[in-house]
């Protein structure tokens, strides 16, 4: 049996969930590991696009910032960011991936502010670029470790669109059909979301995790329909090419999962 | 949904008009050096800073800023890291547009400045980073406002300045956001002219519109080349010259970030400056250390370790753009 | 003011999203021939021809559009002078946005192409280059439209398809310009590699946003170059490859018009054009001869002075755009 | 004294008007000959653009086409019609250049039809750059022959505007304020606008040519507020430069003003 840690399992199911040719607007970290594990083993036609104006670089090392030179490596365009985000917003990016300080059921994400937010117990950075991927690009994907203090009922302040108040709401607000959160990945479990209430379910968990561990680690009701499958775990050949070609500096995968 | 951010950096495109019918378009020399270009900057301007994160930040300008004790700005704080922590870090500004702050993105957060955002002290609009490429994009237009669908349905749209427009041919509902015409931009630069023609190579973020939508652009610049540069092969006029108030020759001025094709960002001092920022005294020396005891940028170089770091970094960046691997 | 233009080329922007979604994104090769790449072109379809007047033409795709007697399309006349003049010539559509029609600028107009367009056999709606550069500018952002001050108070706004539309921040009329998404749109380049990654030298006119809106996008190329030339210099990425159809090497293929840096137009030949031009049965003589009993775009060069002539008109534009002046 | 056309008039006339350091949008032919006279004698930092994308060239020769290679020799930019479009929309562009097939007292120009739109009696090119130029640049300059057929008091179709109806119309209509019709130099006489009235006003005359010459060929009454001046006739200079430099191969200077 192999031995991962959770930024392993993490990236490793990720990787898993993009068909090949399909587009992606890639962070640093580990969306980015995700996303070079699928180019190496099940996207080769993946196209990866960052904010800062790169397009489909043949990434030489992990980036530190989605703007630095490693963004640039044999890239096809380097333009600007408006460039990008009207590439999503032409709806030509199917997969955002985001991380955020606190997620509700509906896949809302808070990253600006925990407390009051004139005079914030804790500020974060805030949007940046996710609530224009997630207002925009067709899927949605998560990937954050799991706790009670981030899977809350309220959150404190709604960053980034998952689906606001539920069925219909992210039409009436006026952003565009058939977008929204897809899939949210966690160190216990894959969560996707239920068509009727879009509010999140269960879909698959992590080998070794039971479902009392996911409900006492998530602060609102998760929708189980029935007995959720196991996730496979990471394979030899995911977990050999992720340690030695994706990221063989160990700059994301010996992180700590805060 | 009503937002109740405070709009910051807004002007009618017409007075826009006037200013720049008035300013000029002869090509003059603007060489200059730092401390005059930093003079360019007033009380109460809103400034803009080009480049992203840690990439293609004109540390050198910043450093001279802080030196000059400038204070009580307007910052745009846009997929900004090293340029927003330094002036937030030298108390340069007390409001903010803001859609990225503090975080130097897989690097972690300076926590002094951290708590600096959260004393209330600075007072900020939000925004995506989308809705602010976009705010520069409507100026560098010449409109008041671009219909986007960002944003909407969210409380960074209500803590924004942004309104809701409908379309008159769909009936969709969109976010106006509103231009943005910054008093100052600042863009380090791969390359210039004497006249303010200047070469970006690689991501070009906003500065393309920044240039265009700001009252006044200092160029800060690794080198200066001829002319003749430019008028060989006019795609390399990422910014022309008729836009630019003053041209800087600051070589590696970008350091401790990423130049692309010249030098890599230097990860090791930016941990060092994330670790200072751990608390007030050791942050105070590490700015005093590297910013107000240096007379100038080569001196805050030579405490980083001069020509032999410079060197290292300029490696480190070769093998990845050219080599595409670490050795 | 009410405009009472017809609205063509007109999409809701979630319509196109839903295109742009299932087109695909791999890089696989779009090589073709000229034969095939017509076929792209439907009945009922709206084209869109990239270049300027009588620079950067695709005449080679468009001769081969008249010999495969297409009709009933919508065609956008921007800026347009030889490419709407044979599009007209071969009756090929019979609606059009028309911004600049008919004349050949400096070198006059072919008349029975005017008297053609007097007939009313031809539905226009009216606009500016202007107007039409930022339609296509709005599509290419994947909006429903674009305020823009132009066109305001004129017959052009009342003949066109634009609506007015009120600042929310300044109180401002603006015009609104309906976004112009083509359904196919033919661009020539002067190098792409298979997979249609496309460089353009020299002015660009619309052809980037015409790429970015159109539904299928051709691209006719001077020659093929490998992806490295992209991959080494993404800066040469004038269009890139997951927006391109279909890439045909057609050298030259811009004959009689101006390829930038490659070869000059040809003024006798424009002109021999504009005198077949003065009557219906020497202008059908003319397209016979140089169109309809050519088998390709070659025998065309061939009746032209072939290579002689085509390496006269590179000596021709080295003189001017290297050596700047005639000998 | 010296001989020359009403084209070479024209263009010696039009050149004077620039300011150094002013900025313009140029077409092919007389504009073209115009500033590049200009450029040679009384404006050597004139910043010339085009609307096909080229900035700041150094002409080798008149273009044929504004997109033509003549307009990227040693330019300074050679981007897209937006952004030149854009350049004059945010104010940085003080000179446009026009011609017209009928003017009125306001200054509005058609260049679309003569008769009715639907079935014209003659169908024009309509208004390529003309519209945006008029609307958005702040001082319009049009070089045009004089005729009573061109100068008509009611043209059939306003193209481009000048003062539409009159005071305050610009304004009313949406366009930027202190905009508008600066001056007309024809084969007869130099025209500008009144301040109050907006409507056309006499301004010089040229060499041999009457008032009566000038009111039998203008199909309005033109505002003649004092006696006018007489145009200075064109220099020796400027006749060489435009014969020896500016165009050579007299592609503009012997065509015949229509």
């Amino acid at each position: 049996m192999n031995t991962y840690n959770d930024i392993e399992l993490m990236i490793c199911v990720a990787s898993r969930i993009f068909e090949d040719g399909a587009s992606v607007s890639v962070g640093t970290g580990i969306p980015c590991a995700a996303v070079m594990l699928a180019q190496k083993l099940y996207a080769p036609n993946i196209l990866i696009t960052f904010e800062a104006g790169a397009v489909a670089p043949v990434l030489p090392a992990m980036p530190i910032s989605v703007g630095d030179s490693t963004t640039m490596h044999k890239a096809l365009q380097t333009g600007s960011t408006c460039d990008q985000m009207e590439m999503i917003q032409r709806g030509l990016i199917d997969y955002c991936f985001l991380g955020g300080a606190q997620i509700d059921a509906y896949g809302n994400i808070n990253s600006t502010v925990i407390g009051d937010y004139k005079k914030p117990k804790v500020r974060f950075p805030g949007s940046g670029g996710a609530n224009d991927f997630a207002s925009m690009a067709w899927r949605i994907v998560m990937v954050v470790p799991h706790s009670i203090r981030r899977f809350t009922n309220k959150i404190d302040f709604i960053t980034t669109p998952g689906y606001l108040t539920g069925p219909g709401a992210r039409e009436q607000a006026g952003l565009p059909p058939n977008t929204g959160p897809y899939k949210i990945i966690t160190n216990l479990a894959v969560m996707g979301f239920d068509e009727e209430t879009k509010r999140m379910t269960l879909e698959s968990i992590h080998p070794g995790v039971s479902i009392d561990d996911i409900k006492n680690n998530t602060g609102f009701e998760l929708i189980i329909k029935q007995t959720p499958k196991q996730t496979e775990p990471p394979t030899q050949e995911e977990l050999r090419i992720l340690r030695e070609e994706v990221d063989p500096f160990k700059a994301v995968i010996e992180r700590k999962a805060e | 949904m009503e937002s109740i951010g405070e709009l910051l950096g807004f002007h009618h495109p017409d007075e826009m008009r006037e200013f720049f019918r008035k300013k000029s378009k002869k090509m003059t020399s603007k060489l200059t050096d730092l401390k005059q270009a930093v003079s360019l900057v007033k009380e109460g301007d809103y400034i803009s800073i080009g480049g992203f994160g840690t990439v293609r930040i004109p540390t050198a300008f910043i450093n001279e800023l802080l030196r000059a004790k400038k204070k009580n700005l307007i910052a745009a704080c846009f997929t900004s890291n090293v340029d927003t922590d330094l002036l937030a870090a030298g108390k340069t500004f007390n409001k903010a547009d803001a859609s990225y702050i503090i975080s130097f993105e897989a690097l972690g957060a300076p926590k002094v400045l951290k708590k600096y955002f959260e004393s209330g002290s600075i007072q900020l609009t939000e925004w995506s980073n989308g809705a602010m490429g976009w705010r520069y994009k409507a100026a560098a237009m010449g409109l008041s406002y671009l219909p986007v669908r960002s944003m909407l349905g969210t409380d960074t749209q209500k803590y924004s300045a942004a309104k809701e427009v409908t379309c008159p041919f769909t009936g969709m509902k969109y976010l106006a956001v509103p231009a943005l015409y910054p008093d100052v931009a600042v863009i380090h630069v791969h390359a210039a002219d004497i006249y303010g023609n200047s070469y970006i190579r690689g991501v070009l973020v906003a500065d393309v519109d920044i240039a265009k939508a700001s009252k006044k652009v200092i160029i800060t610049t690794e080198k200066i080349v001829p002319t003749e540069f430019f008028r060989d092969n006019p795609q390399n006029t990422t910014i022309p010259f008729y836009q630019v108030d003053a041209v800087v020759v600051t070589p590696y001025g970008s350091y401790p970030c990423n130049m692309p094709y010249e030098y890599f960002m230097d990860v090791d001092h930016l941990r060092e400056f994330l670790k200072a920022a751990e608390d007030e005294k050791t942050f105070q020396e590490y700015l005093d250390k590297n910013i107000y005891n240096c007379n100038d940028f080569y001196e805050y170089l030579d405490n980083c370790g001069g020509i032999r770091r410079l060197e290292y970094l300029k490696d480190l960046e070769s093998q990845i753009i050219i080599e595409g691997g670490l050795r």
